[in-house]
């Protein structure tokens, strides 16, 4: 089965191809072979994640093609293309492969150039493949860029814009912002790359072989920021999170889906295969740091989503909100606290997919995303409403549901390693999570029925079914995590500096 | 018996007048005759090391012709750029050219 | 058959749970025989878990018997899908079984012809499996998994009929502020585990008994687990969301907010009582003195409350302060007898009250009154649910209340004995006129005394039963009765903290509260029988009193005021800050500033060659000063 | 002071007065005249450092060619009809550049140590027929390219110099 892993990501790129030739104006073709791609894709993501042997959480499905080598300052295995999955990556692969599988239903009614929005959705896909699942420092940037940057045009071409009334955001703002601060954050891994290339000194881009070396204290206490912050814009890292909730809410649907969904693990992913893999030490003089900023984060998010009526901008702030429990998680340099951040990429990830989803669904038909002007839409809408109920009731940590899995292994991961306000201070923030979710709920879906929006229609059954899918994994993960669990704990443990 | 340091000393200021001449001059042609008192230094410096440094091999006169062939075309090539430059503005003084800037 | 086959006992709801969430719209009757079917399942299972239990109790050192799997571990991290079931266990799971199976057939009738008529049982069904497993569970994990469970179905059920805005924020409300407490509750669970490295609770408590916390630590521990029980069970200051949460149909009522969830509280409290008799002796004193607060406040609060289903929910808090009481006496007997009893009569009181509502469409009591007569069957199960609640010799609540008073004479201050008689008074008080304002006198409202009738069987069996149960259930105080079942004894030998007891009838106690029940009955058969005009006038002469119960002492005002100008006027500063400070100011700021730099910037590009010139004769020679420095 | 020298000295006199002459005459002709005299007397230097092909290269490029072309330039941009100031306000700078320019690179000629580089003490004579066959053996595709930048070069000028047309 190595092919599973190299496929994940040839997949996507020859989606790209073959949609080049169709001519745009066979719209259901498009969609048809964007469909086959995203459940080709979710059945390899199933194939990975199932395959994969735990037992000792090294990297399995490995697949390496020399590209550079002894050119210049580089040895004999210089740039290679150096595809594995391990432990960590197993369940990232599969968030993407279930969310872009849901994504592709969400984006099925899209009718201005599809064939150009699946090329570049397909394109970014293959891009957040490729970083969790390469090896190889030089091509794990070359993908993480390649999946940032056809983000511009989804979200400057096919999203749409905010009238806050005295002022507006619109939707070439929010892509402009976003990439230039995803690019400024890779500005910085690339600095620190080429600074761990050097230092290292193999004349090799290879993660295993860099992860060899041991670097000096001083050395990873001044390039461990580096990762910490480049790759900590990507996940939300507060205060550069504000490109979050503009960009999100810019985006067209399955955009935001796999944006926040899965992009923004790109970056706690980061931290912790490149930052905290290599610098042990310097991650453990920077976690304090690292802890407060994931800590303020929750809290700010949590609270900032409160205030907001943009049902968009609410999931938007609490994207925010839930990467900061990752970032805490990862502070806590503990077994239990990365498991728990691992688990919360995922959770987090198929829950927020879910929330977009569902924003979606409704803007599509009633153009609006003010929550405070709906009211009893449960009525027409009661799967939507379960459905959105499903996703809030997971992120303010419900057992049964993942989110609170994957909290839970935080907040104690937290109090293990000592940071006991920080964990009071999170499970705080998670009934704040409470409160804006119910918020929601109590104005949109419940109350007396808003006469204004008796035109309004259950989901069309295609996005019932992605929403579905993702309802599956959350439930899934919720009730029965030891598959998750399994894979990370044996990869986790084997991590450096780990307690 | 001259030692090589004459020779580029002599070419230094040579040099340096015509770096004056081209920062302080504003005709275009001014100016270009500056740069030949350049080219001619950095000539002199050529044979002047070529003799000194390595009469055997005439790596240094053959620059120097090269210089003196590229100079003849460079001449050339600016005073036709120039005489547009004037028929254009009507002007040939490089200060009041400013158009490629912001 | 036994104790370790105690997960089928909520195995077999979850599994009726899931099939109804999947299929409940396709089967017959939208699938309410399934969901009473699987509660009544799990009552009797229960049965052949009491028998084994009943075989092991006598033995030495007995401590329960612990089953159950892994539900997450690595190293040495280990979260278990475990069951215990001990004494404690039992006597809330005879509760929630069996009450739940009467409540389930009563809300065949009741619920008949809802719209959502399959939801509500599906939820119900959820909400059984919640509560049999918190009561099961051997590790706090679990329980706190559970408990989130059962706060999530009250959310579901109380907002039951959620185009209802009231009911939607009652809803809303309750699940928030029971989160409140849960905050605590998670907090203090970790930090029990920080230090024990263990979830279980009996290894906990065998940690904390040989001295593994310090005293400091485990105080500031149990007193965050408290805070978990003073949301749930409905304790000062988070009790606001109990009286609102009455918008849910009355079986809810009955059943999560009276008979099982809200005591989940108490019987956390109780599990944990090893640790808090460990802890410093404050924490016990913070629970007396919540259990208190909350006794005074609901009792005097009830008198003025008109819906009659709020009342009773006055009743039930009143109920939980009590046997918080008991538990700051460090008395589990007490306070698990008076749990047991409170379950039927309290239950049997919202039913009956449901019957009312059923019967008349009403719920305010200045419309309904003379009931007696039209639905005397009701009649009859609410007066013994008032006696029993008001504890008049020898209805169940009775021995219960007695004994708590007992042991709060042996354990506590005179003062909290005091208060507590008084309270007894109130209790007699409110629910007398509770009775008198319903089911006597003239009929107030011709319109719905006319339509007034008994409820249909399925509905008034559930009730006698419950009656019967409030009459009788007090007499396992008494050793010979308890032997009889199969018990080694009353109550006291069966539940105890360190040893068991022989019951011994407190008759100071009984006197004394005997006394101020009657008094409180004939006071309000003065002030309320007939028109109530006294009662008018009282409320008159003491206008600003009751002012003050009638708007519940101002807390759900004050919470209100906090909530719109402390938490969201902050949620709205955050917004604002976010918005304009960090994107406005910060990013759109650094942005501005690089245009700004860069419009400034490009005034150097002259555009005139002479200048270019110099600069490039400048940099030739600072790269030739360079280049000659480092050479030397 | 040898003979040799006492040449040099004249040459390099005369050379660098026209040079001076030609940036700081106040008239354009006058400077094209002066770097006429310059011209040369770097042909002059040329003779005196053997390398007499060159020497006569330059008089004919420079003192021929490039003087003619530049007062043709002068005569068809009519530099010197109108009275204008001839340098520009960075003068002083132009100055001070310069004085920079030339002590840096005078103090690199004193500093170095030429003898180690492998200076001779004298002129060495380079024979012409050894240049001649060097210049069209080894450097004969350079030299060809040479050429075709010329042409080029040619090409481009009239190309530049002609106008549109109509104009």
């Amino acid at each position: 089965m190595d092919w599973a892993v190299f496929a994940t990501i040839a997949v996507p790129a020859g989606t790209a191809g073959l949609l080049m030739a169709i001519p745009s104006r066979h719209r259901d073709v498009v969609r048809y072979v964007a469909l086959m791609s995203g459940s080709s894709l979710f059945i390899l993501s199933l194939i990975i994640f199932g395959k994969y042997q735990f037992d000792d959480g090294g990297y399995a499905f490995e697949l390496q093609l020399d590209w550079l080598g002894n050119v210049a300052f580089l040895g004999e295995k210089g740039i290679t293309y150096h595809l594995a999955v391990d432990g960590i990556a197993a369940p990232l692969v599969l968030l993407t492969g279930i969310v872009i599988f849901a994504g592709v239903f969400m984006s099925w009614n899209i009718e201005y150039r599809n064939k150009d929005f699946f090329i570049l959705l397909f394109l970014m896909v293959g891009g957040v493949y490729g970083v969790f699942e390469s090896v190889d420092l030089f091509f794990l940037f070359f993908f993480y860029e390649l999946a940032v940057l056809p983000m511009y045009l989804l979200i400057a071409v096919w999203g749409s814009s905010t009238d806050f009334g005295t002022f507006v955001r619109t939707k070439e703002y929010g892509a402009m912002k976003l990439v230039l601060y995803l690019v400024a954050g890779s500005v910085l891994i690339f600095i620190a790359i080429f600074a761990t290339f050097v230092e290292a000194g193999q004349g090799s881009f290879d993660l295993p072989v860099l992860g060899s070396v041991t670097y000096g204290e001083n050395f990873q206490k001044t390039f461990f920021p580096f990762f910490m912050l480049g790759f900590g814009v990507l996940a939300g890292l507060w205060p550069f999170h504000t490109w979050s909730p503009d960009g999100h809410v810019a985006a067209p649907t399955a955009v935001s889906m796999l944006h926040a969904g899965v992009l923004m693990k790109l970056g706690a992913f980061g931290i912790l295969r490149v930052g905290m893999s290599l610098f042990p030490e310097g991650a453990a003089f920077w976690a304090p740091v690292l802890m407060t900023l994931g800590v303020t984060g929750a809290l700010y998010g949590a609270i900032s989503a409160m205030a907001q009526r943009d049902l968009k901008y609410m999931v938007g702030y609490s994207s925010v909100s839930h990467m900061g429990y990752v970032l805490m998680g990862l502070a806590t340099m503990n077994e239990i606290g990365i498991n728990g951040a691992v688990l919360q990429m995922f959770a987090h990830g198929v829950m927020t997919a879910l929330m977009f989803a569902m924003v979606g669904a409704i803007y599509d038909q009633a153009h609006a995303r003010d929550m405070t002007i709906f009211g009893g839409l449960s009525r027409n809408m009661p799967r939507h409403a379960s459905y959105w109920a499903v996703a809030g009731l997971s992120s303010l940590g419900l057992p049964g549901l993942a989110g609170f899995v994957a909290e839970f292994h935080i907040f104690v991961g937290t109090f293990q390693a000592d940071y006991i306000w920080a964990g009071a201070l999170g499970i705080l923030a998670a009934a704040i999570t409470a409160t804006y979710i119910l918020r929601m709920l109590a104005f949109a879906f419940f109350g007396p029925f808003n006469e204004r929006w008796a035109s309004l229609k259950e989901m069309r059954i295609g996005e019932q079914f992605g929403g579905a899918v993702l309802i599956f994994f959350i439930a899934f993960m919720g009730m029965w995590p030891m598959p998750f669990v399994d894979r990370i704990a044996a990869t986790v443990s084997r991590l450096p500096g780990i307690t | 018996m001259i030692p090589i340091q004459h020779f580029l000393v002599l070419s230094s200021i040579l040099f340096s007048l015509g770096i004056y001449g081209v920062l302080a001059r504003r005709s275009a042609v001014l100016i270009l005759m500056s740069v030949e008192l350049m080219l001619q230094a950095v000539s002199i410096n050529f044979i002047a090391f070529a003799v000194y440094l390595a009469p055997e091999e005439f790596t240094g006169l053959i620059f120097a012709i090269f210089v003196i062939t590229v100079a003849a075309a460079e001449v050339g090539l600016a005073l036709a750029i120039v005489l547009r430059i004037y028929r254009n503005k009507a002007t040939a003084n490089v200060d009041e050219v400013d158009i490629m800037k912001w | 058959m036994g104790m370790d086959d105690a997960w089928l006992l909520p195995a077999v709801p979850a599994a009726a749970f899931a099939a109804l969430l999947l299929f409940g719209k396709y089967l017959p009757r939208k699938g309410d025989w399934l969901a009473i079917g699987a509660i009544a399942a799990s009552f009797a299972l229960f049965i052949p878990v009491l028998a084994d239990l009943l075989d092991e109790v006598g033995r030495e050192g007995f401590a329960g018997v612990v089953s159950g799997t892994d539900w997450v571990e690595f190293d040495t991290f280990n979260l278990r899908l475990g069951f215990m079931v001990d004494q404690l266990a039992i006597v809330m799971l005879a509760v929630v079984t069996f009450v739940s199976t009467l409540i389930e057939i009563y809300s065949v009738g009741y619920m008949k012809g809802d719209p959502r008529y399959g939801w509500f049982f599906t939820a119900m069904t959820l909400f059984v499996t919640a509560m049999i497993t918190l009561v099961l569970a051997d590790n706090l994990l679990l329980l706190y998994v559970a408990w989130e469970g059962v706060g999530f179905c009250s959310y579901l059920l109380i907002g039951f009929w959620h185009e209802r805005r009231s009911a939607a924020e009652a809803a809303k409300k309750a699940f928030i502020t029971t989160r409140i407490g849960d905050v605590g509750l998670l907090i203090g669970i970790i930090l029990l585990w920080r230090e024990a490295g263990t979830f279980s609770i009996r290894e906990i408590i065998e940690f904390a008994q040989d001295g593994g916390y310090s005293a400091e630590y485990l105080t500031t521990a149990v007193l965050f687990v408290f805070a978990g029980a003073v949301g749930k069970s409905a304790q000062f200051p988070l009790h606001v969301w109990l009286p609102d949460a009455m918008e849910g149909p009355t079986p809810v009522s009955a059943l999560i907010h009276a008979a099982t969830m809200v005591v989940a509280g108490v019987y956390l409290v109780a599990r944990m009582m090893p640790l808090f008799v460990v802890a410093d002796p404050v924490a016990l004193d913070v629970v007396t003195a919540i259990g208190l607060t909350t006794v005074m406040l609901s009792a005097t609060m009830a008198i003025v409350a008109t819906d009659i289903k709020r009342v009773v929910a006055y009743s039930t808090m009143n109920s939980l302060g009590l046997m918080m009481v008991a538990l700051g006496a460090h008395s589990v007997t007490a306070a698990l007898f008076y749990l047991f009893v409170h379950g039927f009569f309290k239950a049997l009181l919202f039913m009956g009250a449901g019957s009312v509502i059923h019967g008349t469409e009403r719920q305010e009591v200045w419309e309904l009154g003379g009931l007696a007569r039209k639905m005397p069957l009701t009649a009859l199960a609410f007066a013994v649910g008032t006696l029993a609640m008001i504890g008049i010799f020898p209805f169940s609540g009775f021995w219960a209340k007695d004994e708590i008073v007992n042991v709060a004479a042996d354990e506590l201050a005179w003062i909290v004995v005091a208060f507590l008689v008084f309270s007894i008074f109130l209790t007699a008080v409110y629910m007398t006129r509770l009775y008198l304002l319903v089911f006597t006198g003239r009929p107030r409202d011709d319109h719905a005394h006319e339509h007034a009738h008994e409820a249909p069987p399925v509905m008034s069996l559930p009730v006698l039963v419950l009656a019967a149960l409030a009459v009788i259930a007090g007499f396992w105080a008494f050793d010979q009765v308890g032997r009889a079942l199969g018990f080694p004894g009353g109550i006291g030998e069966f539940v105890f903290l360190d040893e068991a007891q022989e019951f011994a009838f407190p008759v100071v106690a009984a006197i004394s509260s005997s006394l101020a029940a009657v008094g409180g009955m004939a006071f309000a058969y003065a002030l309320w029988f007939g028109e109530a005009e006294q009662a008018r006038q009282l409320g008159e002469r003491f206008r600003p009193l009751y002012k003050l119960w009638k708007n519940r002492y101002y807390f759900d005002d004050a919470y209100q005021w906090a909530i719109n100008n402390l938490v969201l006027v902050g949620g709205n500063v955050i917004a604002w800050f976010d918005r304009n400070v960090v994107n406005d100011t910060g990013v759109d700021g650094s942005a501005g500033l690089a245009v700004f730099s860069g419009f400034q910037m490009k005034f150097s590009q002259t555009g005139r060659l002479p200048n270019y010139a110099l600069a490039i004769v400048m940099g030739v020679i600072i790269l030739a000063i360079v280049f000659l420095a480092v050479r030397v | 002071m040898t003979y040799e020298e006492g040449i040099f000295y004249v040459v390099a006199g005369m050379t660098v007065i026209g040079a001076l002459g030609v940036v700081v005459a106040r008239n354009v002709v006058h400077s094209a005249l002066f770097l006429i005299l310059a011209l040369v007397a770097v042909a002059g230097l040329f003779l005196l450092l053997s390398a007499e092909f060159l020497a006569i290269v330059q008089v004919l490029i420079y003192g021929g060619a490039v003087t003619i072309l530049i007062l043709f330039a002068m005569m068809l941009t009519r530099v010197r009809d109108v009275p204008q100031a001839l340098d520009g306000p960075q003068r002083p700078f132009a100055a001070m550049a310069a004085a920079a320019f030339l002590s840096v690179t005078i103090l690199a000629v004193v500093g170095t140590d030429w003898e180690a580089l492998g200076a001779t003490e004298k002129i060495n004579v380079i024979p012409i027929e050894a240049l001649g066959d060097v210049l069209f053996r080894n450097w004969a595709v350079p030299f060809e390219l040479a050429s075709l930048v010329l042409i080029v070069a040619l090409i481009g000028a009239i190309v530049l110099a002609r106008g549109e047309e109509g104009e």
